[in-house]
């Protein structure tokens, strides 16, 4: 049988589509717009800091950002296929949209670690 | 060159392309439909299938249920073999993956239905004939074998010096008109309702396969019992399956009064009594909603006089377990709900008993010729078919026509015979002409509803001399005008017009013989009513109407006595044990 | 011959009437197809396809269409209603007001004839699911059943529903933009035969591709579009789920 | 009579996903997706400046009326993200309990719970 990417794509999309859902409204709702708004006080440096000490934390935060970024990815592929009909490209669009992905997985590693 | 031909792909003829590939794979085996197989007819039977297999019961109760409904007519020694072979067929279905209703256990479960003194009936909630077709369609499809030609239209049989060679085809999507040679071929192409205006059948059931046979020399075989199923939806003719009575439902005139007790079927239960009441067999059912419309006790609507169909006291939930296609054609078709509203209904046009001759194996009296299911006459209906034995009718009779037929095949081994070409080429001028020329005369529709019309008047529930000497001039007039019938459709791309036309030209010589039949039969059994004859006659008339199409074109009717093996004729008796 | 345009719900000797405008194709003359309006009858209990019957039988009997049992259980008469995916025969015309009703061959299909379309593709797809029971080892005796539970027969029961009228194929944009995929209907069938307690096959090799059930981005209407409440969607996305364990974990079964 | 008949294929249809209320919602919420990936751009943004002590010009920059309305738009990407996301969830897992099936609406029930309550920890974990 022909072996596909997909099964493996399709998990972390889907573990990505779950965690985005429980995680980013509340996340966007407090640092995007009440904070920046002076609704809610931002946390000082320290704060945030301590917040992110443990490795458990950054651990977490490593894997929510890779999943989202996958979830995201995978979206984007096939909408992008779908609506400029570019489907015939798929390989390249795929290269393209995981391959940000992964980069911004690099990007938030470095930054974590 | 096709060892075996099966026109029509619907249960009978997919069970026999089966048939054919199991038991010799060298076998070329083709399924010419003017449908693709899912669409067939057989997608619309609703309430079960009968095959003995519960405790307590036995192949003889159900052989004298069918027989007693049929009114003796049936042939015993058919029967006999039907209920044997009935429930193994039903469960090789089980083995092909139907999905069966079940018994908590696991087991097939099965429901009581008009006319059966046991509960004997499988079904699949109330889609059986659905999951049936499906279910053989999609095992038809694990045979490379089986080849099928989807849409295509058989316009004639290749007959020559008493034996099949072939058919004639137009592929109906390019208008080409082919002649196939075959060893055998099997007619499975369904019934005829449509000859009657007011039917629970698809558009497609014109008599296609009757009209073949007949042309082709078979007889026909008791064309006047025709099936007025009793709970037809008014306007569509849309059925309302048995099962429903089955599960309990009542049958009620305007006052709200179960009026199936003044008419010799027992006593009014509270719960459903076999083979009493709304459980009696169809014949006597319609026949009894004539007698309430004369003594004005139903109720009029635009479609025609009605009497409703209660299945409130079931229960919403019965009724979505057991009977949900009920609720769901109520719903969607007739904007009621069963649980909540009475369901008008009113006797339609079901099920043609009569059909093609054929003996024990399918094999009609031209050398080749096979014929199973409704379009045959095998027979195990007799006057009268009860519910659910039509569906195993299909698989028993289709299976041993596919067998018989390879059989054939395989001791006639001779190459494609001249005939095959010379008719090919006859009928594609002929097909063409109609293509080209057309006609200027009456359209096809307004010839069609004539036609229904007269059959209806002549050929209803009851009959009478006068009327069926009329009908017989009507349709020979109808006849005429349908030779110059209008076409407006010139093009050979699915060309659906000059297909009602062929259609139409079917559907005349069936009317015909029914008409021939019923005028001829001087009494009255079963679905055969006779007002100027009302007794039945075993005398004269235990006997089979065999019509022929005489040189001259018109049917020429005959008798064949009935094969009696164990069961005397007696009264029909229902409601009293 | 094309008829006038004609305002749709007036009165023609006492009848209300509407208006169908009805796609025609005739490759012999069109090289794409063409709208032609006919006024029909408008009665509370005409459907589409009385309609369009009505057309055929009075007005003009070159138009061709499929339809066999009218009671939405053969799945011929699929054509695109006002836009929509439907089975014309359970469809009311009173559903459309004043009216006009347009109707079109379904779409994602190529068009043979005015509104009939070639289904070939989509026979194709249904056998290569391999839609039959698939029992390894001895064959029961013809007096035993396999025996299988209400519960385990509730398990695959509706997607043995699907009547094949592509409504869900007709649906699908995924499709219609891609006619390899595998589609609805076909996977929904292949999950009908999975899910049974009888079976005994094994389709993920069919399943498991890019235009198996991975080609499907879950629009989801082609359970909206379904008239038999087969819900392909979920179908599909359960084999997913089944496909997705099977190449992490090689050992899982269905 | 021809042999052969000639069929007709649409051309691609380039706006197909304004043809219907339905087909505009899948792409509006494949499209959530977008900022799915600016959400978590921006957050890692927000991670940087903590972690190297830039937290004022992080607030600055977060203020600017066109980052608050973007991120205004991203929540609301987000929310339907979650709602369309979680309300589907029950197509790809059936539930069986005995052989009864929980039906749909109880999964997504327990579904939306679930995110409240994760909303609601994490709120108070960064107020608190």
């Amino acid at each position: 049988m022909r072996r596909t990417l997909e099964p493996y794509l399709w998990l972390l999309f889907s573990g990505g589509g779950v965690v985005a859902a429980l995680l980013l409204p509340v996340l966007v709702l407090l640092f995007g717009v009440l904070m920046p708004l002076g609704l809610v006080d931002w946390p000082t440096q320290a704060e945030l800091a301590a917040l992110l000490d443990p490795l458990l934390v950054r651990l977490a935060l490593l894997v929510v950002v890779v999943l989202c970024l996958f979830h995201a990815a995978h979206r984007i592929r096939f909408t992008s296929e779908e609506i400029l009909g570019v489907a015939r490209f798929d390989l390249a669009v795929a290269v393209l949209c995981y391959g940000a992905a992964v980069a911004g997985g690099v990007v938030a590693a470095l930054l974590l670690f | 060159m096709i060892d075996v031909l099966i026109v029509g792909g619907g249960g009978a003829g997919l069970r026999a392309a089966i048939a054919v590939a199991e038991t010799d794979p060298s076998m070329t085996v083709a399924v010419v439909s003017k449908v693709y197989p899912m669409r067939s007819h057989t997608v619309s039977a609703e309430g079960g299938a009968a095959g003995v297999i519960a405790d307590g019961d036995t192949l003889d109760e159900h052989a004298y249920d069918t027989i007693s409904g049929g009114d003796w007519l049936c042939d015993q020694d058919a029967v006999e073999a039907f209920v044997v072979e009935a429930p193994r067929e039903l469960m090789r279905l089980e083995h092909w993956g139907c999905p069966w209703s079940r018994e908590r256990d696991g087991r097939v479960a099965v429901r009581p239905f008009g006319g059966m003194k046991r509960m004997r009936t499988w079904y699949a909630a109330d889609k059986t004939g659905f999951h049936l077709l499906h279910t053989l369609f999609q095992t038809t499809l694990k045979y490379q074998e089986i080849v099928r030609y989807d849409e295509w239209y058989v316009t004639s049989l290749v007959v020559d010096d008493g034996r099949v060679h072939g058919v004639v085809a137009v592929e109906i999507r390019t208008g080409r008109v082919e002649a196939i040679a075959a060893r055998t071929v099997i007619l499975a192409t369904g019934g005829c309702g449509r000859v009657f205006p007011f039917t629970t059948n698809a558009a497609i059931k014109t008599g296609d396969g009757m009209s073949l046979a007949y042309r082709a020399g078979a007889p026909l075989k008791d064309m006047e019992f025709v099936q007025y199923h009793p709970t037809g939806l008014p306007f569509t003719g849309i059925l309302i399956t048995e099962a429903a009575r089955a599960e309990g439902g009542w049958l009620i005139n305007k006052d709200g009064y179960r009026y199936l007790q003044d008419y010799d079927l027992g006593q009014p239960t509270a719960t459903p009594k076999l083979r009493s009441m709304e459980l009696g067999p169809r014949d006597r059912l319609s026949q009894a909603f004539v007698a309430e419309q004369n003594k004005g006790r139903t109720v009029e609507t635009p479609y025609g006089p009605v009497v409703y169909l209660d299945l409130r006291h079931l229960g919403e939930a019965k009724i979505e377990a057991r009977i949900p296609f009920v609720r769901e054609l109520c719903r969607s078709y007739q904007n009621l709900d069963p649980a909540t509203d009475l369901i008008p209904v009113r006797p339609v046009v079901h099920y043609m008993m009569g059909g093609v001759h054929t003996d024990l194996h399918g094999a009609t009296p031209v050398a080749g010729l096979f014929a199973a299911g409704e379009t045959a006459c095998v027979s195990i209906n007799g006057a009268n078919r009860l519910g659910s034995n039509s569906l195993p009718e299909i698989l028993v009779f289709g299976a041993r026509a596919g067998a018989a037929a390879a059989a054939f095949a395989r001791e006639h081994r001779e190459g494609e015979a001249a005939a095959v070409r010379s008719q090919g080429a006859d009928e594609q001028r002929r097909l063409r002409r109609a293509l080209e020329s057309g006609g200027t005369g009456p359209r096809i529709a307004d010839l069609r509803e004539e036609m229904q019309h007269t059959l209806e008047g002549a050929a209803g529930i009851y009959r009478t001399h006068d009327t069926l000497a009329k009908a017989v001039e009507t349709l020979e007039s109808l006849r005429e005008r349908a030779a110059d019938a209008r076409v407006d459709d010139h093009s050979t791309t699915f060309n659906t017009e000059l297909i009602s036309l062929v259609e139409l030209h079917a559907m005349l010589d069936v009317a015909e013989t029914i008409v021939a039949s019923a005028l001829n039969r001087t009494e009255s059994r079963g679905a055969h009513q006779r007002l100027d004859f009302p007794a039945r006659d075993d005398e004269r008339f235990l006997a089979h109407s065999l019509v022929h199409r005489a040189p001259s074109g018109n049917p020429s009717v005959g008798l064949l006595p009935v094969a009696l093996t164990r069961w005397p004729p007696g009264e029909r008796i229902y409601g009293r044990d | 011959m094309s008829a006038k345009a004609t305002r749709a719900g007036r009165s023609t000797g006492g009848e209300r009437t509407i208006t169908l405008e009805i796609s025609r194709f005739r490759p012999e003359q069109d090289s794409e197809p063409v709208f032609e309006t006919f006024d029909v009858p408008l009665r509370d209990d005409w459907a589409v396809l009385d309609g369009l019957n009505h057309v055929k039988d009075q007005l003009d009997g070159t138009l061709s269409f499929r339809w066999s049992c009218r009671m939405g259980v053969c799945g011929s008469c699929g054509m695109t209603v006002n836009g929509k995916p439907r089975l014309t025969c359970g469809t009311f015309l009173t559903e459309f007001g004043a009216g006009p009703v347009r109707i079109e061959p379904l779409k994602g299909f190529p068009v043979i004839r005015d509104l009939v379309v070639e289904i070939d593709d989509f026979l194709a797809k249904l056998s290569h699911v391999k839609p039959w029971l698939i029992r390894e080892g001895e064959e029961l005796p013809l007096t035993t059943e396999y025996a299988q539970t209400p519960e385990q027969l509730e398990a695959y029961k509706q997607y043995s529903m699907c009547i094949n009228c592509m409504l869900c194929y007709s649906a699908c944009p995924v499709y219609v933009l891609n006619p390899d995929f595998l589609g609805p209907a076909a996977i929904a069938l292949a999950q009908r035969y999975n899910l049974d307690s009888r079976d005994q096959g094994d389709r993920l090799d069919l399943l498991n591709t890019d235009e198996g059930v991975w080609g499907c981005t879950f629009v989801g209407e082609c359970t909206s579009a379904c008239p038999k409440h087969v819900d392909p969607a979920e179908a599909i996305q359960r084999y997913k789920v089944t496909a997705a364990m099977r190449s992490v974990l090689p050992w899982a079964r269905r | 009579m021809s042999e052969t008949t000639r069929t007709y294929r649409p051309r691609r249809d380039r706006v197909w996903f304004l043809r219907s209320r339905a087909y505009t919602i899948f792409v509006i919420r494949e499209l959530t997706s977008v900022f799915v990936a600016w959400t978590i751009a921006y957050l890692l943004l927000l991670v940087a400046a903590a972690l190297d002590g830039a937290l004022p010009a992080f607030s600055a920059f977060a203020a600017q009326p066109w980052v608050i309305a973007l991120n205004l738009v991203a929540l609301a990407a987000t929310a339907f993200h979650s709602v369309t996301f979680l309300n589907l969830a029950p197509k790809a897992t059936v539930v069986r309990l005995d052989g009864w099936r929980v039906p749909a609406f109880m999964i997504q029930g327990g579904n939306h719970t679930a995110w409240l309550l994760v909303s609601a920890v994490l709120f108070w974990v960064v107020t608190r």
